[in-house]
């Protein structure tokens, strides 16, 4: 507890996975916020910073002792990081509360009403998108791509999945698309449980679908993407939401991977001069595989808090804080530049189509084309 | 002499509720600290010690090793959750209706598993652990998903009186509950004893004197059901919030843990163990990100090897050792049969 | 042969149930042990075996000295042990009781002499452990110490639960193992059967033992019944209920109701007295 | 009437006379048609069975001829796969052992156990839980009897084999049972305690029925009035004791020893 | 019919493969009374080294088996020094044991290798697909089935037919009567979990290529495998393997003719075994 030593020192709090399930995640958007950190000779806004970590691990359960411990012991005037959706939705209280803005750099719940009110979200702001966004930004591709064919969705049994294959499946048939699932819904798979896709592919591949579309991460993304190219579906084209194909998980899929296209809002291989520095500095800092969209989302954070500290006079507290990330504007980004949306303070970006080829000796999600802008305006 | 005798007994009688006023005056003190950290980490514990508690009341007393006592404690807390959030604010009858709804679903639970022991029953109610998790997820009416519920009103100890959401009061009312709560089921374990410790030890020998066994064990089943219900309506008052995740494997896994830490044959024990765990993995590992499983891992290694018994053991040893010093510093020499004994 | 100096043991430090024991077999023989129950016949053959450590003692088995062996190194140098209470493998069925076993040398009993030896068990071969009437798994637990082929085979009780058919198998089988140069020591709650039994009797009188002279162990054991730690009692200053004249006994209103008389008579020099709650009937539920 | 052998008649009547199984029916213990099997082995199969008030049966048999099956049935420590079993006049079949117990239905074990973590006087207080008119005299007293008193507090895992077996006795004695099954009571015992067994067992009250399994013939002499001889789970023979005792198909099937030597092969 | 051949094979091969990460516990649990909650631990660690040796040769996948088993195999033997002190003290302490070292261990496994999914390279010959019956099938699955059916007799002919696996069931019920016929329980004790970790390790090496590894392997395989093992019967090599392909089944043709339960179908299957089974579980009371 108390004032950090330096009297023009902040305290900013990271919290992120570095223990369980989504340690990788985690472990990423750590190093995205210390890349902008050191790159800037560990001043945001001019202010020394003063970065206290913590551990979510695999949920609220952890997390939200963790933020407490952040917010009342360390005192932290901005929270950052947070990679699981549900983990946001029960900080927000806690950081709304204390009048902290909380900057999101992952996950973006759909937040549950509060006593029948929606959520005050005068303090929380992300760098990243809402769930269901990849899906609704690819969806129109895919449908120009099938013509008239069916598409099979099929993702993992929760709120992730469920939000992100949403997105999807709501535009695809909006835009007169048609799923291939029997019941035209999609298909879950039980979650973390599943690890064997064989059998719901096979099935899958029954109804015949002209492409599929897709949403896993981590360890069921490994899998899914190894057995689908040992399945009857394997020349069927993939589609799927970046993080299918995104970091290390892409490794571990090898040749299996490629040809998947997906959607995400960043690519390693983007030509901004953003990206380019930000691709240096990450290989600089002795990282071998390319930077992913959870670092970079971080390292946005970082980017975000160093033009609002800029901003703000005299001592950083928790509300002067919060309006200047209000006022910080356009964002130049290695993703391409981005602003805020204005009410529900989460980015109006470019999102990109990408596919997994091979970049040299690696593979990597190759920029194919931009798809569209989101939230549209 | 005769004037002295009463005096000793009146000390007893203190030095028995010296225990249970213990953590009350915990309580009291850490909510005039300043620091508001503490009062909301340690009222967030108090829930999984009140489930430790139902857990070793199976274990323990019915000798039925269990992971399921999540299932009464995730229909307390879904019972308590929808109750708030339709408007019914008052803690008194979410404390009922909770425990209700626990010895309701233990009692159903406990049909099947009574009838079984050991591993078996560890089994079965592993996959009643899994299954709860399970339907919390799947029926989202009620838990609204994956992400769970979030913003439960809080409740209001009586009619008129502000919500219950400040971390002091919340912490002395969660304590208030766990320990009435445990000494409720002390009390009710004391008193049954030599009955549970017999059909527990020699179910052949019990029934062939008398003893229903199976129904013994299916209301001790069922009363420890009500308590993990309770647990439940405690985890939304000190949380608000509650995800499937809360209700599964993991809470189940802990509580069982620290039922043993603390020794299985002692509630009281599995609720002061149940703080440790949750001390060392969201406090002492806070300061060091990222570790948390390892701590909590050397916390159950050095547990097995240091606390034979769990730490009710040790403390009897302890007191058993303090006794013996002082046996041998008294002055006039006890007769020999009454010292071996001793 | 065995030879056992000083010998002092118990379930616990402080209090030992057997008490500076010392007694040499010199040959191959029978030697029984009797004693009152709770005397700690099963205790001094367990330490022997040893599955409880002697606080003080030694142990010589034909010169070789076995104080302080663990009870895996005591059954390879030859000692067996068929123990009270039947202690069988319930996972295990019969035939692999007798099979799991490895005699050092082939001279001994094999599996088939065993199951010659008694006849129920071959008809169970196929039955686990638990599944044995009592007699069965007594007779089980001594076929299978014998397999061991051991040097010194301790018995506790070997007779218990069996038809006095089996028993009588079972002693003589007891009995011819000193040809084979085997040294048998068992523990028998009978003076009598003792004394048919055994070559040479000790009788174990709380923890101690005493060599008697042939034929009066009855002298020795016959009235002692003291919980072997005598300190016991000494603290249990419970007085006894009181006795109640046996003819106050309310037996007597049932035969005058026209009941059969029981078996046989109460025994009126003998102080037993039921206590009231079964001398009146019981209400029915 | 005289010893019969099973295979001589189709149904015999367990009692002497007819009034007794009547009387056996209304206020005794009776089982009729008893089957079981392990693994398609028979191990009890008993036309009728049947215990009065006041009788003293013994049921004597050589190793695994199925008396302790028959008396876990009785108890319904184990369930009967086939047969009826009538208490007092009401079907009992499908009631489980503490059912039984609670109706008077005692018993002993062939294996005596203890319950461990309770004392000695704990076990005899369980033995008597729903007599709870007085609570600690009688266990005492029946302590007392045993011979146990000096061991009353200590726990009842230390106490050895033989004086197990004298807590069994006390503890379904301290049930207050009216019929009384005991398994092998006097296996195990010293001449002493034997004595006191036999004492015990004769000063039982008249109205307790007590089937008494037992190799000890001392003990069923001393004891029973009438005897069943098992072998093979069937009834071999069935009678007054001293016909029993004095038929050489039992003395050959189960007491003779003498040929017992031929057996041990060298 | 076509429509349930693939699954049907899938369900058996998947099985036979979750019959292998089974077997080291059945021989620790079922065998051994050991609750090894660190079983799924020293997989993946069997994993993780496998993961790290094999390049995609036919030499170095040898090199891996062989690292895996040996690492499992001495995981064991820490285990088997840990749990030595526990004797006598229940499943209780030791599943409070085994669970921390299992925490500690996974905690260790992410400091040296990394939170990232890793599988291995598999030589070409088995990183391809098989047409069977017009479908393809992975060739690597039908490896770790013959390897399953390998393993799997040689585990049965060992703890059914042998001396050893007798006196591992005879310790576990008895061990004082063990050593009165003049063996050391306590080296039994130590053998079985050195091999269960053996094999242990070996699945790791056998499964990683084809589900990978990472940290959700441990907690995952750990209750697959005691899943199997439960409902196999403690001890019983056959009744696991039937129960793992079982397990596999329904975790195959179950999910895709019932997708709407899928998520309740392998616990609710096992609970329901658990329930009507008659006979209690060998070695087990009640
Ligand atoms: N596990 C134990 N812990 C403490 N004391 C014990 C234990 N087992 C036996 N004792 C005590 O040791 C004494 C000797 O018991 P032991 O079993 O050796 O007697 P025994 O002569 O074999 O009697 P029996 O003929 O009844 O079998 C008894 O007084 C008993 O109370
Ligand atoms: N669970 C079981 N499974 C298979 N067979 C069994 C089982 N229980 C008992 N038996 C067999 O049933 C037969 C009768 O057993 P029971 O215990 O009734 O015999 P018993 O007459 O009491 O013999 P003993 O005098 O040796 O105690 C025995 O041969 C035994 O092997
Ligand atoms: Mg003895
Ligand atoms: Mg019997």
């Amino acid at each position: 507890a108390g004032a950090p030593a330096d009297p023009d020192a902040v305290r900013i709090g990271l919290l992120v996975s570095l223990s369980g399930t989504y340690a990788t995640v985690g472990q990423d958007m750590q190093a995205g916020f210390r890349l902008y950190l050191d790159s800037h000779g560990g001043r945001l806004g001019g202010r020394k910073v003063d970065l206290v970590v913590g551990d979510e691990g695999d949920g609220p359960a952890t997390a939200v002792p963790a933020a407490q411990k952040l917010l009342e012991r360390d005192r932290v005037v901005a929270l950052t990081g947070l990679v699981g959706g549900a983990t946001v939705d029960k900080v927000q209280v806690l950081t709304t509360a204390r009048k902290v803005p909380l900057l999101g750099a992952n996950a973006r719940p759909a937040f549950t009403s509060e006593g029948g009110k929606p959520r005050d979200l005068t303090y929380t702001w992300h760098t990243s998108y809402n769930s269901d966004e990849p899906g609704i930004a690819i969806a129109d591709h895919v449908k120009s791509q099938v013509g008239d064919g069916a598409v099979y969705a099929i993702g993992p049994d929760y709120q992730g999945g469920w939000d992100e294959l949403r997105g999807f499946t709501d535009t695809f048939t909006r835009l007169g698309g048609k799923l291939a699932n029997p019941d035209g819904k999609a298909l879950f798979t039980p979650f973390p449980a599943t690890e064997n896709f064989l059998p719901y592919l096979n099935k899958a591949a029954e109804t015949k679908p002209e492409a599929v579309y897709t949403f896993y991460a981590g360890a069921a993304a490994v899998a899914f993407v190894k057995q689908y190219a040992q399945s009857d579906l394997k020349d069927v084209p993939l589609y799927a939401a970046g993080f299918l194909t995104e970091g290390s998980v892409l490794t571990a899929q090898g040749p299996a991977a490629t040809g998947i296209r997906n959607v995400l809002n960043y690519s390693p291989t983007l030509s901004n001069a953003a990206n380019q520095a930000f691709i240096a500095a990450w290989s600089a800092a002795g990282n071998s595989s390319p930077p992913t969209t959870f670092a970079m989302a971080s390292y946005d954070a970082a980017a975000v808090l160093d033009r609002a500290l800029a901003g703000v006079a005299g001592d950083v507290t928790g509300p002067k804080l919060n309006e200047a990330i209000g006022k910080v504007g356009r964002v130049t980004s290695p993703r391409g530049d981005w602003q805020f949306e204005p009410t529900e303070h989460r980015p109006v970006q470019r999102w990109y189509l990408r596919e997994v080829r091979a970049d040299g000796p690696v593979l990597s999600n190759v920029l194919v084309q931009d798809l569209t802008t989101l939230p549209a305006t | 002499m005769t004037a002295r005798l009463p005096l000793p007994h009146r000390w007893d009688d203190l030095r028995r509720w010296v225990p249970w006023l213990l953590p009350l005056g915990a309580a009291t003190t850490l909510a005039a600290a300043s620091d508001g950290y503490w009062p909301a980490t340690v009222a967030r514990m108090l829930p999984l010690a009140l489930l430790a508690v139902s857990v070793a009341t199976v274990t323990g007393a019915a000798g039925l090793p269990t992971l399921g006592q999540v299932a009464p404690y995730a229909a307390g807390a879904y019972t308590t959750a929808r109750l708030a959030m339709a408007g019914h604010t008052l803690a008194p009858v979410h404390l009922t209706a909770a425990a209700l709804a626990g010895a309701f679903t233990a009692g159903l639970l406990g049909m099947l598993l009574v009838r079984h022991r050991g591993t078996v029953v560890l089994m079965l109610s592993l996959a009643v652990a899994e299954l709860t998790t399970i339907t919390a997820t799947q029926w989202r009416t009620v838990s609204g998903g994956t992400d769970g519920l979030a913003g439960i009103p809080a409740p209001h100890l009586l009619p008129g009186t502000p919500p219950l959401t400040a971390d002091r009061p919340v912490l002395l009312y969660a304590t208030a509950v766990t320990v009435a709560a445990t000494a409720a089921t002390m009390l009710l374990l004391h008193r049954h004893h030599l009955l549970l410790t017999a059909v527990r030890g020699n179910e052949t020998r019990a029934a062939a004197s008398g003893h229903p066994v199976t129904t013994y064990l299916w209301l001790v089943h069922t009363g420890a059901g009500a308590i993990a219900g309770t647990a439940g309506a405690l985890l939304i008052h000190t949380h608000r919030w509650i995800t499937p995740a809360d209700v599964g494997f993991d809470t189940a896994a802990l509580a069982l843990l620290a039922a043993v830490i603390g020794g299985t044959h002692s509630p009281p024990g599995a609720a002061v163990a149940a703080v440790l765990v949750l001390g060392v993995r969201d406090v002492a590992a806070a300061d060091w990100p990222g570790h948390a499983p390892l701590l909590l891992g050397a916390l159950f290694v050095a547990a097995v090897y240091l606390l034979p018994g769990g730490l009710t053991a040790a403390l009897t040893r302890l007191r058993a050792e303090i006794r013996r010093v002082r046996a041998t510093r008294r002055p006039e020499p006890l007769p020999a049969a009454s010292r071996r004994t001793s | 042969m065995l030879h056992v100096r000083d010998l002092t043991a118990g379930h616990r430090p402080d209090t030992p149930v057997v008490r500076s024991v010392s007694f040499h077999l010199p040959t191959p023989g029978v030697y029984a042990i009797v004693g009152a129950n709770g005397a700690g016949k099963t205790t001094l053959l367990h330490t022997l075996a040893g599955h409880l450590r002697a606080t003080t003692g030694q142990v010589h088995l034909g010169g070789r000295d076995l104080t302080g062996l663990l009870p895996h190194h005591l059954a390879r140098a030859g000692v067996a042990l068929a123990p009270q209470g039947r202690r069988l493998w319930p996972s295990l069925t019969v035939r692999d009781h007798l099979t799991v076993t490895r005699p050092a040398t082939d001279d001994g009993f094999n599996v088939d002499d065993l199951f010659d030896l008694f006849p129920p068990l071959a008809a169970r071969r196929r039955h686990h452990g638990h599944q044995l009437s009592g007699g069965e798994q007594q007779m089980l637990t001594i076929a299978r110490a014998l397999r061991t082929n051991p040097r010194l085979l301790l018995a506790d009780e070997p007779t218990e639960g069996l038809s006095p058919r089996i028993a009588g198998q079972v002693i003589a089988v007891l009995r011819d193992l000193p040809d084979r140069g085997v040294t048998v020591l068992v523990a028998l709650p009978q003076a009598h059967t003792a004394t048919a039994v055994a070559d040479r009797v000790y009788a174990l009188n709380a923890g101690q033992l005493s060599d008697p002279p042939d034929g009066h162990v009855d002298l020795l054991v016959g009235d002692h019944r003291t919980p072997s730690n005598a300190h016991r009692s000494s603290h249990h200053a419970r007085p006894p209920p009181a006795r109640r004249a046996l003819a106050d006994h309310p037996r007597r209103e049932h035969h005058q109701a026209g009941d059969r008389s029981p078996g046989n008579a109460p025994n009126p020099t003998n102080g037993t007295t039921m206590p009231p709650c079964l001398t009146t009937e019981a209400n029915p539920r | 009437m005289t010893t019969r052998h099973v295979d001589a008649v189709d149904h015999i009547p367990s009692r002497r006379d007819p009034a007794d199984i009547g009387r056996a029916h209304d206020t005794g213990l009776v089982a009729t048609g008893l089957y079981h099997a392990h693994q398609r082995l028979t191990v009890l199969d008993l036309d009728s069975f049947a215990i009065a008030p006041g009788d003293r049966h013994a049921v004597i048999g050589p190793n695994g001829a199925g008396k302790s099956t028959l008396l876990n049935l009785l108890a319904g420590s184990t369930r009967a796969q086939t047969g009826t079993i009538t208490y007092q006049g009401q079907t009992i079949t499908r009631r489980g052992a503490a059912w039984r117990a609670r109706a008077g239905i005692g018993r002993t074990f062939q294996h005596p156990t203890v319950y461990p973590g309770l004392t000695v006087l704990d076990c005899v207080r369980m033995g008597g839980w729903h007599h709870r008119r007085n609570p600690d005299r009688v266990p005492l007293e029946l302590l007392e009897l045993v011979g146990l008193t000096g061991h009353a507090d200590y726990p009842a895992t230390t106490l050895s084999h033989g004086h197990r077996r004298m807590l069994d006795l006390a503890v379904a004695l301290a049930g207050q049972p009216r019929v009384l099954l005991l398994d092998e009571p006097a296996a195990g015992l010293t001449d002493t305690d034997l004595t006191r067994l036999l004492d015990i067992l004769g000063t039982l009250p008249g109205w307790m029925a007590v089937i008494l399994v037992e190799h000890h013939m001392d003990v069923v002499a001393a004891l029973a009035d009438w005897i069943t001889v098992l072998h093979h789970g069937r009834r071999h023979l069935d009678g007054p004791a001293d016909h029993v005792r004095a038929d050489p198909t039992v003395r050959t099937l189960h007491l003779d020893s003498a040929e017992a030597g031929h057996a041990a092969r060298p | 019919m076509d429509t349930y051949l693939i699954p049907g094979l899938d369900g058996i091969a998947y099985g036979l493969l979750l019959a292998i990460a089974a077997a080291g516990l059945t021989l620790a649990f079922g065998a051994g009374g050991v609750l090894n909650l660190a079983h799924g631990t020293l997989i993946a660690a069997g994993g993780y080294v496998a993961a790290t040796t094999s390049t995609g040769t036919w030499p170095s996948l040898a090199a891996a088996v062989t690292a895996a088993t040996v690492v499992g195999a001495a995981g064991g033997g820490v285990l088997a020094a840990a749990t030595a002190r526990l004797r006598g003290r229940g499943h209780l302490d030791q599943a409070l044991l085994t669970f921390g070292i299992a925490l500690i261990g996974a905690d260790l496994l992410t400091t040296v290798f990394g939170a990232d999914i890793r599988r291995p390279r598999l030589p070409a010959a088995l990183d391809t697909t098989l047409t069977i019956a017009g479908h393809p099938y992975p060739a690597d699955r039908l490896a770790a089935l013959t390897a399953a059916v390998i393993i799997t007799t040689i585990g049965y002919a060992v703890l059914h037919r042998t001396r050893a696996g007798r006196l591992i069931r005879a310790t576990v019920d008895d061990r004082h009567m063990v050593a009165g016929i003049g063996v050391n329980p306590r080296a039994v004790d130590t053998t079985v979990l050195v091999v269960s970790g053996a094999l242990a390790g070996l699945a790791g090496a056998l499964c990683t290529p084809i589900l990978g590894v990472g940290p959700a392997t441990a907690p995952t395989t750990l209750l697959l495998s005691l899943v199997i093992v439960v409902c196999g019967g403690l001890g019983s090599v056959p009744g696991a393997v039937v129960a793992a392909i079982g397990v596999g089944l329904v975790q195959t043709i179950g999910v895709i003719t019932i997708p709407a339960l899928a998520p309740y179908l392998l616990l609710s299957a096992m609970a329901l075994l658990l329930l009507t089974r008659r006979r209690p579980l060998p070695g087990m009371p009640g």
